[in-house]
């Protein structure tokens, strides 16, 4: 435990340290890139409070699709910098602002510290319920079968998000493609990971889909590693993206859901109640519901990554 | 003690299942209507709707009949475990008022967002019917789900669909605007999450009817109320958090200002019901209700008098509901004070909600009203609105009836509201809030007086209107606002429906 | 002291940390980067949580740590959100500042 | 259905029916002919209807509840007399006129609410035809759409809010006095004097009807929106319509055990109060100003009527403020209608005219064989011959002064053309009100049993009322010589000061809200701001556990 408390101590001085860097910096664009190395070490902290679903996740939401948002955004707002920090408040307000927020770290230190003991867990009645979902993965049975609402919302949350970026788009744009159109180039590192990684991707993207029944994973994960292989071909210009006035599209947005739900509702007569799984069906029931989730997770990601239309929907 | 320790088991009502229709009917339409693309989001919305007041009103009367709250176990999972939906007389009341105006605003908004000629999708029609639905049924979320981490997903979904909304028509200001109210809304709602991870962390459970039978006064449940319950407050706009409201919900097209302001800013203060009176009554302090009621009644004469120097009518309404928003707060303290006398809290919890009702019908119909006179004049400068009375007769009317339901003249349900809250307030000794109202009244009688008379004034022959505006759409926001006016006789209805289901104040929760 | 009282202490610290950058920096992106970092350190607390919850030979109570993912996912659709927004702002006015209040929401129709 | 409560319905349903109705805009332009008809109902309740049958048409939550009684019937069967008038004078007075749509509707509305408190039995009720009442008048007021009508709107509607917001709170706090809350008024003096708050609600409601009834230094409204209204409407607001607070104190007002000292107060400011108009109201130069300080004086009188009877503890008060209100009602109604007449008809053509006019506005100080004569008698039994019954004499003496001052005023402003006669639309029901005024006091006085024709006609009754007349007739004799020399007080006296002081004090408020508003809409400092309140909610929640 020794050892343990040196690993944890140092890792977490550091993830603390290079969040007080990413405040502070002056440059935007540091702060970003702290801020990417600041999801990578967040991921290893999951890795030690053994949730390894969890650090998968931030580390690829978290720290990487995070990042890329920031980086690309922080490229285009370059120009801005200089006029947003004359608004920098006074050294009075920041001392302010300083008092307070370490006022408030400070209580909730305290009350975390006061926590009582022996802390409370649902792991027991994890334990004790997991069998009739037929799941070997504790998380998973929690994500889709004890609390489905939470998920299925989850995945309306992402729709509604992307609606509203969608609803962002210039009126002359509307139905285009989003993001900019990237050129090829050929003999580019780029094009050359955008050949090489994607089928690896999609392979290692199915198996965490698959494995997350029984071991850490899900869809969430695979979801977002399909996303950034699709981004990366995107990015390297190999594929376009596709006009959001395309059905096939709107369809993939919302199958995940419109699964989800059919299941949910499958469950009245089948089950007794509304996301509940007819014994003995749990798991190819829980499957099919990431399957449909997944690609509906990848795709809208990815847009939500690229933002709203841009350009007119011509190729 | 742990959740471990109590074991109520949660049991599926009759009629619960209406509560999992009433979440996922709006969900299917926006997913619906983003599958089948523009020409049909119309279609869409104008069939999901009236299901949905249909729903709502079966909801209500199998409330009604049963006498007691509804609660659907989804997934055959109790909580803590699992998570249950469930409706009292407040989510009841709040899901048919909900529902009632986002007809009217469809309605309404019909005539701003047309379909384009030749069947093509344009974005802004799209995505206000999108949207529309898109609220409505986070809405639904934020009144049915028992659940604190669900209720956090449906907070933010009801932020994700009111940002575009602010910014609908893309005019740079807006999207400033809209920028604001997304940070701070999610400053709000970072803070509630960290509340509800310290009460996981103490109790072992999420769940509103179970942590209402364990809480106690220790350290993590005192931070768990104060993010939570300030988390929220900044989603609310309760002065001095207002900051983002008055430019979002001024700048945003008509139809879209409605549902913000008489809407989306109840979901989070519904949530401070639940929170105050439902999970901690027991453990926010005496001191604490001042405190809140006090932003109240700071929200009341600042916003009030903040209205009185606009210039422009949205703007105005925009502070006025800065200022209503205050009203909603004083219910705390009377409901605690009347608790703390052990008299039920009846007055102090229907008035509050009556209060919160009839504000959004006033003030949607007020902005809806605006948002004609800009069409009809091509500007809201409140210093010429000479004619207005001639050229849109009833939209005048309803911006009347609406400001009488603010100023809380009988029989409007603000009047009522009044009446209830001015009782707690009395019966409890508490006659500093009876000094807010009064003074808060007269103020806001200033401004309706002063639109009211500038719009009555006549003007030498006749104004060409920059477009004319067809009858039905003055008659939906004069429904409206008739609605908010004879609020007030609800109280004929022979139960109070907001009380049922709800617990005995004062009881749950003390050690 | 031991270790995981460390990862609480960090996550409160976290927290901190991102209030004090959503409140100073100016610019609405590093608004929206402090926002995040606060969201961390609330997940943080969150796993710190779940793992005071070990039990049977899980290694943390999975119910906040399935919480945690979707709490992920949400933070990271409402930043997507505000960056769209930021970046429509910037290409419509040429500025990203949130500018005071005073000017701004001049009445639309 | 009794007839008593059939009665009971339609003198509140069939004005509302046409206010409804109004909605429909060519109703709406056609109603005006009809505005006669609509308090018929109510003329029929205060002669038939059983005093004391509770018609409760509410449940037990919300007790909507109409009832009359003697007081209330004697005010409605005069207010339904003067709205008849009223409204066929206003039918000619405004034919041609534009907003004539509005003025129908305020018009109807005014009228129901005004009908309405006189039997509205429950609280709720009486408040929401308060507020009725007091959003028509305000319409009324402004009809003209002046600067000066803005400005006498946009007072009158503040401080008739203010009013009813005091009378809200005194009557929630009444409510809450008695036993299981109930919302009758009938259960209202019972409450009040047992009640813990019993000083506040004498506070509240005093204040709140006083503000109604004009009561000084509360009375600055009254001469701006009567000033400003058309003549139609400046009468039956005079008249009518103030009378809503007279009801409203006789029903809440625990006359039979109110304290001396409550009582004493009221009945002090009143009379003082009448004195103040008369004195402001003989600087003025518009008939219709002079004639609204007069119903400042004589309500001032009423409500002193009313504290005497609390000091006195004598619930026979109630009846004769009734009575005294009654004879207001007529004769301030047919002097507004006369204001209209005389307009409209030529020097040559005044004579005629002049002559009612004089008796009944004398008639106000206390003419023998008047209705004021009559009043002021009945009032005797009241104020007695201590300080009371010398204030009242002498307000009988400046009313004098003041009404003759008026017929000055009045004769100044006839029609320019010597030969112009006044319509029988406008002449008719002048003359209807102003045979009304005369007979009607008599009626009453004869009816009320306990009076007969000789105690009216006895030669000491004659006399006391004559000899103030005679004081008056001198006074006034002296002011139209000398008046000139007076200083010119503006309309509402008082009212400049607090308009100036109002100003002074909203300016800088309004600066400073909209300066913490600029202040509280940066970033740095909501941020900040939210930070503190978490704090203080933690500290607050933990101080106490």
């Amino acid at each position: 435990m020794i050892g343990g408390i040196f690993v944890d101590g140092g890792l977490l001085a550091m993830v603390v340290v290079v969040a007080v860097w990413t405040i502070l910096v002056r440059d935007s664009f540091a702060a970003v890139i702290g801020y990417a190395c600041y999801g990578l070490l967040l991921a290893f902290a999951w890795v030690r409070l053994a949730a390894i679903d969890a650090a998968l996740t931030e580390a690829a939401i978290g720290g990487g699709l995070t990042s890329v948002l920031l980086i690309r955004a922080v490229v285009r707002l370059r120009a801005t910098e200089a006029s947003a920090q004359a608004e920098t408040p006074g050294r009075l307000q920041r001392i302010l602002a300083a008092v307070l927020s370490a006022a408030v770290a400070g209580a909730l230190g305290v009350v975390v510290l006061g926590l009582p003991e022996p802390a409370p867990s649902l792991a027991p009645r994890v334990a004790e319920h997991i069998a009739s979902t037929g799941l070997g993965n504790a998380v998973t049975a929690v994500l889709l079968a004890f609390r489905a609402i939470d998920t299925l919302l989850e995945a309306v949350v992402l729709v509604y998000a992307l609606v509203a970026v969608w609803a962002l788009t210039p009126d002359r744009f509307w139905g285009g493609r989003p993001g900019p159109k990237y050129a090829v180039e050929p003999n580019g590192m780029l094009a050359y990971l955008a050949r090489l990684l994607p089928p690896l991707g999609i392979v290692v993207g199915i198996y965490v889909f698959w494995v997350g029944a029984d071991l850490p994973g899900g869809k969430f994960q695979a979801g977002t590693l399909l996303a950034a292989m699709w981004l990366l071909t995107i990015m390297a210009g190999l594929t376009d993206v596709p006009p959001i006035s395309r059905r096939l599209l709107r369809i993939a947005l919302a199958a995940g859901t419109v699964v989800f739900l059919a299941i949910g509702f499958a469950g009245v007569p089948l089950a007794g109640a509304f996301l509940a799984y007819p014994e003995g069906f749990a798991k190819p029931l829980i499957l099919l519901i990431e399957a449909a989730s997944m690609v509906s997770i990848a795709v809208t990601l990815g847009l939500l990554v690229v933002g709203p239309p841009e350009r007119s929907g011509a190729p | 003690m742990s959740v471990a320790e109590v074991a109520i088991p949660a049991a599926t009502t009759a009629g619960g299942f209406l509560l999992v229709l009433a979440l996922v009917l709006p969900v299917l339409g926006v997913l619906a209507a983003l599958a089948l693309g523009g020409r049909h989001a119309r279609t869409v919305a104008m069939l999901v709707l009236p299901s949905g007041l249909v729903l709502a009103l079966m909801l209500g009367s199998e409330l009604v009949h049963s006498g007691q709250a509804l609660v659907y176990v989804l997934g055959g999972w109790a909580p803590p475990l699992g998570i249950a939906l469930r409706a009292d007389g407040l989510s009841a009341a709040m899901l048919l008022t909900t529902v009632v105006i986002l007809l009217a605003v469809a309605v309404y908004g019909d005539g701003d967002f047309p379909m384009p000629a030749g069947g093509r999708e344009a974005r802004a029609p799209f995505m206000f019917w999108i949207l529309l639905l898109a609220v409505w049924g986070a809405l639904n979320a934020v009144f049915l789900a028992g659940d604190l981490f669900t209720l956090y997903v449906a907070l933010e979904l009801l932020t994700f669909a009111g940002v575009p909304l602010v910014c609908l028509d893309g005019r740079p200001e807006t999207l400033r605007a809209a920028l604001r109210y997304l940070l701070f809304a999610l400053f709000g709602s970072v803070l509630y999450m960290l509340g509800a991870v310290l009460l996981y962390g103490t109790y072992g459970t999420l769940d509103i009817a179970l942590l209402a039978g364990l809480v106690r006064p220790v350290p993590a449940v005192v931070a768990a109320a104060a993010l939570m319950t300030v988390g929220l407050l900044a989603k609310t706009a309760l002065f001095p958090l207002h900051l983002w409201l008055p430019p979002a919900h001024a700048g945003a097209p008509a139809a879209a200002s409605a549902v913000l302001s008489a809407l989306v800013v109840k979901g989070s203060f519904f949530l401070v019901i639940r929170l105050w009176l439902d999970v901690m009554p027991g453990i926010v302090t005496p001191l604490a209700g001042q405190l809140l009621a006090g932003l109240g009644a700071a929200a009341i004469i600042v916003g009030n008098v903040v209205a009185l120097r606009q210039t422009r009518l949205k703007l105005l309404i925009a502070y006025s509901t800065v200022a209503q928003i205050g009203y909603l707060f004083l219910m705390f303290p009377l409901a605690a004070g009347l608790a703390a006398m052990n008299l039920p809290a009846d007055p102090a919890v229907t008035g509050g909600l009556l209060q919160a009702i009839s504000h959004a019908t006033a003030k949607a119909a007020m902005f809806m009203g605006a948002g004609l006179i800009y069409a009809t004049l091509g500007h809201d400068r409140i210093a010429d609105l000479q004619g207005v009375g001639r050229q849109l007769p009833m939209t005048l009317l309803a911006f009347a009836l609406g400001g009488i339901s603010l100023v809380g003249l009988p029989p409007s349900g603000g009047f009522f509201a009044k009446w209830l809250l001015l009782t707690a307030a009395l019966l409890t000794g508490q006659w500093w809030w009876v000094a807010v109202m009064v003074v808060g009244g007269l103020l806001t009688s200033g401004y309706v007086f002063v639109v009211v008379m500038r719009a009555l004034v006549a003007v030498d022959g006749e104004k060409r209107p920059k477009m004319e505006i067809p009858r039905y759409r003055e008659a939906v926001v004069l429904g409206l606002a008739s609605v908010s006016f004879l609020l007030g006789l609800a109280a004929l209805l022979p139960t109070d429906v907001v009380l049922i289901g709800r617990p005995a104040l004062g009881v749950a929760g003390l050690p | 002291m031991n270790a995981l009282t460390l990862f609480g202490l960090c996550g409160s610290a976290l927290v901190g940390i991102g209030l004090y950058g959503l409140i100073v920096n100016p610019q609405p992106l590093r608004k929206i980067l402090a926002f995040n970092m606060i969201g961390s350190g609330v997940f943080l607390l969150f796993g710190f949580v779940a793992r005071r919850g070990a039990a049977l030979g899980m290694g943390g109570d999975p119910v906040p740590q399935a919480l945690v993912i979707t709490g992920i996912v949400v933070a990271f659709s409402a930043t997507a959100l505000a960056v769209a927004l930021l970046l429509r702002l910037h290409e419509a006015t040429g500025s990203a500042t949130l500018g005071a209040a005073d000017g701004d929401g001049a009445p639309g129709a | 259905m009794s007839h008593t409560a059939l009665l009971l319905c339609a003198t509140l349903g069939l004005p509302l029916a046409m206010l409804l109705a109004c909605l429909w805009r060519p109703l709406r332009e056609r109603m005006m002919p009809w505005l006669a008809f609509a308090p018929l109902p109510g003329l029929l309740t205060a002669f038939f209807a059983t005093h004391g049958e509770l018609l409760m048409l509410g449940n037990e939550r919300l007790p909507l509840a109409l009832e009359i009684d003697r007081a209330g019937s004697v005010l409605l069967g005069v207010a339904s007399l003067l709205w008849i008038a009223g409204g066929w004078y206003a039918f000619t007075y405004l034919s041609g006129k534009a907003g004539r749509g509005n003025f129908t509707v305020c018009w109807l509305m005014t009228l129901s609410g005004c009908l309405g408190v006189f039997v509205a039995a429950d609280m709720a009720g009486f408040y929401a035809m308060l507020a009725l009442l007091s959003v028509g008048t305000t319409g009324l007021v402004l009809y003209e759409g002046s600067p000066r009508s803005y400005r006498a709107g946009a007072i009158y509607i503040g401080m008739a809010l203010l009013a009813e917001s005091l009378v809200l709170v005194g009557m929630v706090l009444t409510v809450l006095s008695t036993p299981e809350h109930n919302l009758l008024i009938s259960a209202a003096p019972a409450a009040i004097e047992a009640s813990p708050w019993r000083d506040a609600i004498f506070v509240l409601l005093i204040t709140g009807f006083g503000i109604k009834a004009g009561l000084v230094p509360l009375h600055f409204w009254i001469p701006l929106a009567h000033g400003a209204a058309p003549v139609p409407a400046s009468a039956l607001l005079s008249g009518a319509v103030v009378k809503a607070s007279v009801i409203g104190l006789i029903r809440f007002m625990p006359i039979e055990t109110a304290p001396w000292a409550v009582g004493a107060t009221v009945a002090m400011l009143g009379l003082l109060g009448a004195l103040y108009a008369v004195l402001v109201g003989i600087t003025q130069s518009h008939p219709k100003t002079v004639l609204a300080y007069s119903s400042v004086s004589q309500m001032g009188v009423i409500v002193a009527i009313l504290g005497m009877g609390m000091a006195a503890n004598d619930g026979s008060a109630r009846l004769i403020a009734a009575f005294y209100a009654a004879n207001h009602v007529l004769a301030k109604g047919a002097l507004f209608m006369a204001v209209g007449v005389v307009a409209a008809t030529g020097a040559r053509r005044l004579r005629p005219i002049l002559l009612p006019i004089a008796v009944i506005a004398v008639g106000l100080g206390g003419l023998p064989l008047t209705g004021g004569a009559l009043t002021k008698d009945v009032a005797k039994t009241l104020m007695g011959d201590g300080p009371a019954g010398v204030l009242a004499t002498l307000s009988a003496i400046g009313t004098t002064v003041l009404m003759l001052h008026f017929l000055v005023r009045l004769r100044a402003g006839a029609a320019a053309d010597d030969d112009a006669r006044a319509e029988g639309g406008l002449l008719l029901p002048w003359l209807a009100t102003s045979v009304a005024s005369i007979v009607i006091p008599w009626a009453l006085y004869l009816g009320a049993g306990g009076y007969s024709l000789p105690d009216a006609l006895a030669p000491k009754v004659l006399w006391s009322a004559l000899w103030p007349i005679a004081i008056g007739v001198l006074l006034a004799t002296a002011l139209i010589r000398w008046g000139r020399h007076l200083p010119a007080l503006p309309e509402g006296d008082v009212v400049v000061v607090l308009d100036a002081a109002a100003r002074a004090g909203a300016t800088p408020v309004s600066a400073i809200g909209g300066r913490l508003d600029m202040l509280l809409g940066r970033w740095p400092v909501a941020a900040m701001s939210l930070l503190c309140l978490l704090l203080a909610f933690g500290l607050l929640i933990v101080g106490k556990h």
